[in-house]
């Protein structure tokens, strides 16, 4: 079945009213995400915007059309491992799965995952990683892109400041921990996204990991209607590669052999606007030199299949 | 009822012993408890370990600070610990002891009452080749005090360590030199 | 009985909250079906999910629309116009 | 039919939960709770436990990886000591208010600094007012009784919560005594399989769990646990009979009284100090003084008309307390029980003692010397304003 297929006659999941952002791409990704995964799943959204916004319900209604709850910020994953548990005892089976922010997931939650990924317990973690604490306000995390305005990396009137350290390269360190599937995508691909969540269905013994990354309007300041195309850029740019590994082999799924320039890219997001060329020219750097290790680990020397 | 402090190092099976006793008791009917005093036992630390022994449920759960039988599974400990600390005037020592010492040559206190000597390291290593000795002094210790059975001390010594320590067990007890000092 | 009266022994959501999230709308969209392709890609990206592919055509329902305008700027024909609410 | 054996505190504990038949079982080792760890491993390796296992990373995790398993309708178990409850406190507070009934012996041990492995149940107290029941055992019988008991009380339908059997870390943990262990099937009559009704993550019934819920719901979601916990001093007293025609053995329910009948002086105790107790109570007695005890099981709920009535004869009580209430300067224990009382309108002289932290024995000398306090300040009519501390002064250190 085709994407556009899928998309357009299976379920929506998630309450047709929810309070994202006018353009959100999360919202995208969540629904679309939850359309391939279907009926049989169990839904984790941890606090953070997903959260904030109404999907796990307002009072005593629910946001969701399949069970769904709050775990803590950062135990998403291993709850998860314990409804994986208490469905093996019981004896049934259904997709266990978290759809978690960075915050949730390369900060605070990161010691849980890792061990849910050590120990091999049979999850799918979606995250989506719009760089920061949006549902407080924007603030840093350890996702966060060097240089960029958060609310607690300000910038002066002068342009200087923003956060002073490269985020962590997440999707890559979980596909270290030896896991059966790890996967990066974006909204902007939402035909390789489909067919990623697929894969990850498809794993039978450990976690699936897919990391999506969402540029977040309202945080990064990008206009309501670019939502999609900024998405893509970060893709275009080489500044977020889409690839899949399962255990270490990596496999990079939409190859970019000639990048556009990075500036395309930042200057279509005000958190960069003070950024002058050199600090541009730092970020472009630390993204071919993470290109170019994807490319090296990848089959055929660049998976460009 | 009986309290009993028992000295080891680590790595003896100090505490498993005190176990042993406790079980052989509650296997005749009656009731017992043990406690290791609380410390990290590194092979070769001194440690130690406290035992109860009686006919009716005992209530404390403390740890032993005048004990009627002392048992001192590797001699040495001497030199560092004051292993007779509040033993009950007459009361019992069990000791690991080089072959052929002599009670005179021993040094002890007065509260000592019976003692009973035991090459608990040389049989343990002529038959487990190893210097566990806790084996060896559970057989010294029942034969000096007589609170448990034997057949029961044995069988849990067989079931924990299997055949080759229950027969140390029985060649301790044969071996072990009982002496009343008054 | 009130959704509130619910007699829950612990915080549990029954039943489907939804916001009222067409009433945020300033623009709404409006395909020129005599443009469109039907490659869906509106269907694709739209983030509430207010697309519906209906006998092969492609159609808005405005019900939860947020008038992000995302299919507009996505269309690859350009053929999905954005107006502004009030106006007919 | 039992089987009498012989078992240290934290086998007690596993044995329990072997017999409770938990579906999943998530813990993380830590001195003094380790070995109940290794021993559950110990009966799924040699097939007497079916339980799901998982060694989980931390015991944050190990609280977690339950809540999620009791959300999805299964019987849960794990136990921790000291700064693994610490750890958890985040998922732990949530599990009750979540109101799941998960079962954690905690093995009581201080709480640092200083740095100490020893006992003490600073721990749990700490953590009285996060929700869950919170039960203190004296002996490894209890140990085994009341953790297989816990499962009954906190999956009834009237209580739903989780619920901590705490014991002394060391003094009961590493203690091996005579313990009587129940047939397997004695246990799954009295257990009747969980069936998680009030709430459940299954694709065939979805619903949210933990909506964003406005304050006035909050309030009502409050009172209701509130309620439980209340329901539950009843429940706690009914599974206690319910064991004792099973086994013989009761435990007297959220209180334990020793020879109260007729005393003038009381000491109330928690945990394992409980036994030394009952033992001066004897002696003291035989020496003329009536004195009897009063030892708190069920800290939560606390039973407070319950403690109230127990002393409302006495002239005035003792409180051993092997904790500490900064700025409240005396133990916590002290504290419940003074509150009990002023409920019923009595004031009575009463002394609170605290001892016994970071593992210290109070020996039968020390509690010897605490009675003669308490006798003594009751008859002067004195109450402390501070903690009477009960120690045996050791050179160099400042007492």
């Amino acid at each position: 079945m085709s994407a556009l297929d899928l998309l357009a006659e299976r379920e929506d999941m998630i309450s047709p009213g929810i309070s994202a952002c006018v353009g959100c791409n999360v919202e995208l990704t969540l629904r679309t995400v939850m359309k391939v995964l279907g009926p049989n799943s169990i839904l984790a959204i941890p606090p953070g915007c997903m959260g904030g916004v109404g999907v796990v319900g307002w009072n005593k209604q629910s946001g969701a059309k399949v069970p769904v709850f709050f775990p803590l910020l950062d135990n998403t994953a291993s709850m998860l491992a314990g409804i994986r548990l208490a469905l093996d005892a019981k004896g049934r089976d259904a997709h266990v799965v978290a759809f978690a922010g960075d915050g949730a997931t390369v900060d605070a939650g990161f010691q849980a995952l890792s061990g849910v990924a050590e120990r091999g317990d049979r999850i799918i973690y979606i995250c989506y990683d719009n760089e920061g604490y949006m549902n407080t306000g924007y603030q840093r995390s350890s996702s966060t892109s060097k240089g960029s305005w958060t609310s607690t990396t300000p910038v002066s009137k002068e342009g200087q400041g923003g956060k002073r350290q490269h985020g962590k390269d997440f999707p890559m360190i979980m596909a270290m921990h030896d896991v059966p599937y790890v996967a990066t995508a974006s909204p902007a691909y939402i035909p390789d996204l489909v067919r990623k969540v697929e894969e990850a269905m498809k794993v039978k013994e450990g976690l699936a990991y897919i990391h999506v990354y969402n540029p977040c309007l309202t945080g990064w300041g990008i206009r309501a209607e670019e939502s999609i195309s900024v998405a893509r850029l970060a893709v275009k740019t080489r500044f977020f590669p889409l690839y899949e590994a399962r255990n270490r082999k990596f496999k990079i799924t939409v190859p970019v052999p000639n990048p556009l320039p990075l500036e395309d890219y930042t200057s279509r997001i005000k958190k960069f606007s003070h950024l002058g060329p050199e600090r541009i020219a730092e970020l472009k750097d630390l993204a071919e030199e993470r290109y170019r290790f994807l490319e090296a680990v990848s089959a055929g020397g660049g998976g460009r299949a | 009822m009986k309290e009993i402090r028992l000295h080891g190092r680590g790595g003896m099976g100090t505490v498993k012993a005190a176990e042993i006793i406790v079980t052989a008791k509650v296997l005749e009917g009656g009731y017992g408890n043990s406690i290791p005093f609380f410390g990290f036992e590194r092979q070769g630390a001194p440690v130690s370990s406290f035992v109860r022994l009686d006919e009716r449920p005992i209530r404390p759960k403390t740890q032993v600070y005048t004990p009627d039988c002392v048992i001192v599974l590797d001699g040495t400990l001497r030199k560092a610990v004051d292993v007779f600390e509040g033993l009950k005037d007459g009361g019992w020592l069990i000791l690991n002891s080089e072959p052929g010492s002599r009670v005179e040559d021993l040094d002890l206190p007065r509260s000592v009452g019976t003692v009973v000597l035991v090459d608990a390291t040389g049989l343990a290593l002529r038959r487990l080749g190893k210097p566990i000795t806790n084996t060896a002094m559970l057989g010294a210790f029942v034969k000096g005090t007589g609170w448990v059975e034997l057949s029961d001390v044995a069988s849990k010594v067989e079931e924990f360590w299997g055949r080759e320590n229950a027969d140390l067990l029985g060649e301790a007890f044969e071996a072990a030199q009982v002496i009343r000092l008054r | 009985m009130s959704t509130l009266e619910k007699d829950y022994v612990c915080p549990v959501g029954e039943g489907i909250y939804a916001a009222n999230t067409g009433d945020w709308r300033t623009q709404r969209p409006e395909i020129d079906q005599e443009k469109c392709s039907r490659c869906g890609t509106c269907l694709l990206y739209c983030p509430t999910n207010s697309v519906r592919r209906v006998e092969g055509r492609f159609v808005i329902d405005l019900g939860y629309c947020k008038g992000c305008a995302v299919c507009a700027a996505e269309c690859p024909k350009q053929c999905i116009a954005m107006i502004r609410e009030g106006r007919k | 039919m039992s089987t009498v054996a012989v078992m240290n505190g934290n086998y007690a504990a596993a044995t329990a939960a072997r017999l409770a038949r938990p579906e999943v079982i998530a813990a993380y080792p830590i001195t003094p709770q380790t070995p109940v760890v290794e021993y559950l491993t110990l009966f799924a390796a040699e097939g007497s436990l079916s339980s799901r296992m998982t060694e989980v990373e931390s015991e944050h995790s190990a609280m977690s990886i339950l809540s999620g398993a009791s959300l999805a309708g299964a019987r849960c178990y794990t136990a921790t000591s000291s700064q693994g409850l610490a750890l958890m406190y985040e998922p732990y507070f949530r599990a009750s208010t979540l109101r799941l009934p998960i079962v954690m012996n905690i093995v009581n041990r201080e709480m640092i600094s200083p740095q100490s492995v020893w006992g003490g149940p600073q721990d749990s107290l700490t953590l009285r007012d996060a929700g869950w029941i919170q039960i203190y055992v004296e002996d490894n019988q209890e140990i085994l009784d009341q953790t297989i008991q816990a499962f009954r009380i906190a999956e009834d339908p009237r209580v739903l919560l989780p619920i901590n059997v705490c014991y002394d870390g060391f003094y009961l943990s590493h203690m091996t005594e005579r313990v009587e262990v129940p047939e397997q099937a004695e246990i799954d009559a009295f257990l009747p399989p969980y069936e998680a009704k009030h709430q459940i993550l299954d694709p065939r019934k979805p619903m949210a769990i933990d909506p964003l819920t406005s304050g006035y719901l909050v309030m009502e979601y409050r009172k209701k646990h509130m309620d439980s916990m209340a329901a539950a001093l009843g429940v706690v007293e009914e599974t206690d009979k319910a064991y004792a025609a099973l086994t013989g053995r009761s435990w007297g329910g959220a209180l334990d009284l020793y020879r109260m009948e007729d005393a003038e002086y009381a000491v109330v105790t928690l945990g394992s100090v409980t036994g030394a107790c009952r033992e001066m109570v004897d002696e003291k007695r035989a020496a003329g003084v009536r004195i009897g005890l009063v030892k708190v099981r069920c800290l939560r709920p606390f039973p407070k008309a319950a403690v109230a009535a127990a002393l409302a004869r006495v002239k005035g009580f003792g409180v051993i307390d092997r904790n500490v209430s900064f700025g409240w300067n005396t133990g916590i224990v002290y504290q419940e029980v003074r509150s009990a009382l002023y409920e019923s309108g009595r004031t009575l002289p009463s002394v609170p003692f605290v001892g016994g932290l970071g593992g210290e024995d109070i020996t039968l000398g020390l509690v010897s010397k605490a009675f003669d306090e308490i006798v003594a300040a009751v008859d002067a009519g004195r109450t402390p304003q501070s903690a009477v501390w009960l120690w045996a002064p050791r050179k160099g250190v400042k007492a």
